[in-house]
């Protein structure tokens, strides 16, 4: 589903280095990315929905070259059909709640937006600039809103990372079974070693190495 | 119908009194006047503004416009313009020879360059050798009734400035004038002239015809003006 | 009040009003395209958009006055093909204003755009939504205090104009005497009184103008 | 070039620079007063502030040729206390000019300031940082953009400054006599190479100076 | 150390609702906040730091009142020498790493901010810019930044949230450190159990009802 094989010098808190990475992710895999702060997972992921260029590689999604530093392909973040949660969640101002998760629909369907809001617990928020939201609330709204567009391919940065551990429950089983209900393939950030053994089929550890192998989730 | 004058500077109230009375013997006639330095009027004629007739303060100007082919028919004098010294505290008694009072701070006059009135104040001042003494206090309006508004506002002492100016309603009485005598400046001859234009010209060649009749010489007579032998 | 009093200020008003609608359609790309894009000699292209800002408005006027002439040739193709004259008439003010009023409608426009976060445009962007999209619904949206205040600056610009349209407008009656000139013309003929009365008119409605604008923008503030 | 030529633009570029440089002494505290606090009355004051943007200059002049003349109170005071006459010197024209850009200082600081995430300003407050210190160590050196365009405009605006200038300055060599008049006066005059000479340096030295600015300002972007 | 008896509105997932808390916290205690998304743990350290008025109540800070309605005091943030970590970090953009750490300090010494920027491992990025940082890495600035100043009172708001597993433990500790080194009271806020386990003295779980009570660690 996803084959990917590029390198993009980073700065990092060890000095300047290469992020290598080169891996084949099947279609409805529920990857893991694992490792330091300041590793490169927000970087990786920049680069699969095409918001950094790699130095130099290859990525394919599906059957379709999205970048390829040899034949200067770069297919633009529009057409990846990629679905991306930032880690600082990138919310409109000038939309409130439910605006935002209107927004990002391709079809324009009022029921499924009222079960976003109902799964995410924002219906009472539905009005609410999203300036004026807690911190979870936002991280929240960023979920419903990446959901909202239905991508063949879903790429979260650490989704619920500032929710507390009932809801995160709960959500965790969400993102499950969305990923289960579109036939997703998802690539997810998680600092959370049990959230990592719940959900993963498989782990990528982002380390100073070239990355190639997937790791079990169960060997963490 | 409408005609479109372009006018001196100095005749800025005379002309709004000849056009109340020309608009009430011909209804059906508007008459627009825009007024400014003979020198900015040229200029904007050269340049293809809409004008149809152009009254001058002195005959170069319209000449110069009819060398270079912008108007039809000959450039005719109307009348004298005469220059006055204006001051709203000074005593101008001393006549030329104010300029060189100690309280006299500012001397205003039109921009030479553009206002034959400027230039004339200019040419008389130097004719008596007062220019190079007092050239440090001249300030220079755009147009005769820009310095003429310099002294009036009591910003500059003394004003070069038509006598038209200083006779209308407006100013009479206000401050002390005097009208320099024929031998320190002589009367300056203004000249007019028809704009080439598509075919807007029948009007205003009646308007220049007026403008010249004997219906106008008194008003032109009550503000100082030198009429022209018939 | 005289109808020429009227039709002065309702002249300044039609000047105004379209210069800033003129400027706002070519505007909004043109701060775009210098906030969004690199492109080589960009710097060249930004300087020119705001050169009206530093030239006196006179040096503008020069160079129109000449390139409207009959004798020159973009004033001379006019005359030929369509039997028009810029030079002294409405459409040449008006030419004169949208030049000269440029950069007050795209500076605080760019600085508006500059601002956002790149974020918005990255999130749009993965949600599918195409340039065009991102640009006037997360983009404009998000920048409501520019845009007043380039609207409210161009607007003023060309209601204060003077210069230029004393170059190149002259002082004809219902058809370049806007109120700034008329102004200039009532205190040469020390009327006084007229003139005060034209500083009031537009002291006041620039006034209430504002006080509108200012409460209107406080509103949009995020 | 002649020497009238030179005194001329090192006119235009004291009046400028003395404009530009009181201005933003002034202008930043007026707009953080306008960015960060409430008041009653705020409106009104904010639309005082940007009212010589929507006057036309002729307005301002022909007030403070009355203000300035001494027949009346104001312009009495000065001649009698200081000897002070204001029209036609540069300090006439300068207080004009001031007058004149205040809005061009004021709204690009403002706008700047109002961009700032409240979260600047409340971590330096919980850090024990005085307001004072907030405002030039974290403040201000955030708005760098506005500043430069705040400059920028201000310095242009002065440069083009033609109305007022025309109004109260009575045109005298040395002391008022800017670019923009001179220009106006050469057009007037037919003398179209001087015109023309005045225009090229001033739209080349324009020119060369926003390519600077645009560059610099680059830099300063975060 | 700190009293606290105040109430504010709040607009929450279900509906408005009024935060009511009166607790007492001793002197060195490590406090930490617990509850759901939203339910106004920020907002209290908010008005714990004087950034948020409360609607009534009181507030004392050592033996110091720096809020009281009914006598209209309200002490700003800056005279209340309580340091606050943003939930969003809040780094100034101007400075890089160094400087932001270097502007928190009262008494300016290089050597302290040398150990700060070894502690949360940024030497290799002291020049870096904020805005150039990962998320994890700008947690870690927010952090040292609010160490810097050595205040009496400190509140964290989800200091470690994004940062991996090992990270996260070792900086626990530079926690502990710091707590005990300066005799700070520490209020915090974290939605991960083991940490409350390791790190808090008591828990106040901030619910629906009005909070006077701590819990045990240990009880959750
Ligand atoms: N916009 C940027 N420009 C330049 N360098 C950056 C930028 N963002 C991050 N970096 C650097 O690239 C490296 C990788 O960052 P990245 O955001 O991918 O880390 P991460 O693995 O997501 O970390 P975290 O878990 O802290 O979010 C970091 O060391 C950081 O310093
Ligand atoms: N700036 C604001 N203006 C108005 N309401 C706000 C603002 N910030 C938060 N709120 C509302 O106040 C309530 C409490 O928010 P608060 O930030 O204190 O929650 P929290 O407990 O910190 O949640 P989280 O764990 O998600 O950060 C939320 O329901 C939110 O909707
Ligand atoms: O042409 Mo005038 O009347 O001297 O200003
Ligand atoms: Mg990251
Ligand atoms: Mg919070």
């Amino acid at each position: 589903m996803i084959y990917i094989d590029v390198e993009r010098k980073m700065l990092t808190t060890d000095g300047p280095r290469k992020l290598e990475v080169c891996v084949e992710i099947e279609k409805r895999e529920l990857v893991c990315l694992f490792g330091k702060s300041g590793a490169g997972k927000t970087t990786l992921l920049r680069m699969l929905c095409g918001l950094f260029v790699p130095d130099k590689g290859l990525i394919r999604i599906g059957d379709k070259t999205v970048f390829d530093s040899s034949k200067k392909i770069n297919i633009p973040p529009q057409k990846r059909n990629v679905g991306y949660m930032f880690q600082d969640y990138a919310l409109f101002p000038n939309m409130n709640v439910e605006e935002n998760i209107r927004f990002a629909q391709d079809v324009k369907k009022m029921d499924e937006v009222e079960s976003l809001l109902h799964t995410f617990q924002l219906e009472k928020l539905r009005h609410q600039k999203t300036t004026r939201l807690s911190g979870g609330q936002k991280q929240r709204v960023a979920l419903a809103r990446a959901f909202a567009r239905k991508p063949e391919v879903m790429l979260l940065d650490e989704p619920l990372s500032s929710v507390d551990f009932e809801l995160r429950q709960s959500l965790q089983n969400e993102i499950i079974k969305s990923h289960n209900l579109f036939n997703s393939t998802t690539v997810m950030v998680s600092h959370d070693k049990d959230e990592i053994h719940r959900l993963a089929t498989k782990v990528l550890r982002i380390g100073k190495e070239k990355i190639t192998t997937f790791e079990n989730p169960t060997n963490l | 119908q409408k005609v479109r004058v372009a006018a001196a500077a100095n005749l800025r109230y005379v002309l709004e009194e000849i056009k109340k009375q020309y608009e009430k013997e011909h209804p059906k006639t508007k008459v627009d006047i825009t007024f400014g330095a003979s020198g900015t009027l040229t200029q904007q004629i050269l340049n293809g503004a809409a004008f149809d007739f152009f009254m001058a303060a002195d005959m170069d100007f319209p000449n110069a416009l009819k060398s270079k082919g912008a108007t039809v028919g000959p450039v005719v004098t109307y009348i004298f313009g005469k220059v006055a010294m204006w001051s709203k505290e000074v005593n101008l008694s001393k006549g030329l020879n104010a300029v060189l009072l100690p309280e006299v701070k500012k001397v205003a006059i039109a921009n030479p360059a553009t206002a034959p009135y400027g230039e004339n104040a200019v040419n008389t001042l130097k004719k008596h050798g007062l220019y190079d003494k007092i050239a440090g206090k001249i300030v220079v309006g755009e147009n005769i009734s820009q310095a003429a508004q310099f002294a009036f506002t009591g910003n500059a002492e003394i004003g070069f400035i038509a006598l038209s100016l200083a006779l209308a309603p407006d100013m009479k009485g206000k401050g002390f004038c005097y009208e320099l005598p024929a031998d320190v400046c002589p009367p300056i001859a203004q000249g007019c002239v028809l704009v080439k234009g598509w075919e807007r010209n029948g009007e205003a060649s009646r308007f220049m015809k007026y403008v010249l009749s004997p219906k106008c010489d008194a008003i032109w007579k009550s503000y100082g003006y030198g009429l022209v032998k018939r | 009040m005289s109808s020429e009093f009227i039709q002065t200020l309702f002249l300044t008003a039609k000047l105004a009003l379209s210069t800033t609608l003129i400027l706002f359609v070519i505007g909004l790309p043109i701060a775009a395209l210098l906030a969004f894009t690199r492109f080589r000699l960009k710097v060249i292209f930004e300087a020119l958009i705001n050169m009206p800002m530093v030239l006196p408005p006179t040096v503008i006027g020069y160079y129109l006055l000449v390139a409207f002439s009959p004798q020159h040739a973009f004033g001379g193709l006019l005359e030929r093909w369509f039997d028009l004259r810029l030079a002294f008439t409405f459409q040449g003010v008006l030419i004169a204003s949208v030049i000269f009023s440029l950069p007050f409608m795209v500076q605080p426009l760019q600085n508006g755009f500059v601002a956002l976060p790149k974020s918005y445009r990255e999130a749009a962007y993965t949600l599918g939504k195409s340039k065009m999209e991102t640009f006037f619904r997360v983009l404009v949206p998000n920048i409501k205090p520019s845009i007043v205040t380039a609207i409210a600056m161009t607007f003023a610009h060309s209601i204060g104009e003077f210069g230029i349209v004393l170059m190149v407008g002259g002082n004809m009656p219902g058809e370049t005497r806007v109120a700034s000139i008329a102004i200039y013309d009532e205190v040469q003929s020390l009327n006084y009184s007229t003139a005060n009365h034209y500083s009031l008119i537009l002291f006041a409605v620039s006034f209430v103008l504002l006080v509108i604008i200012y409460s209107v923008n406080r509103h949009f503030r995020i």
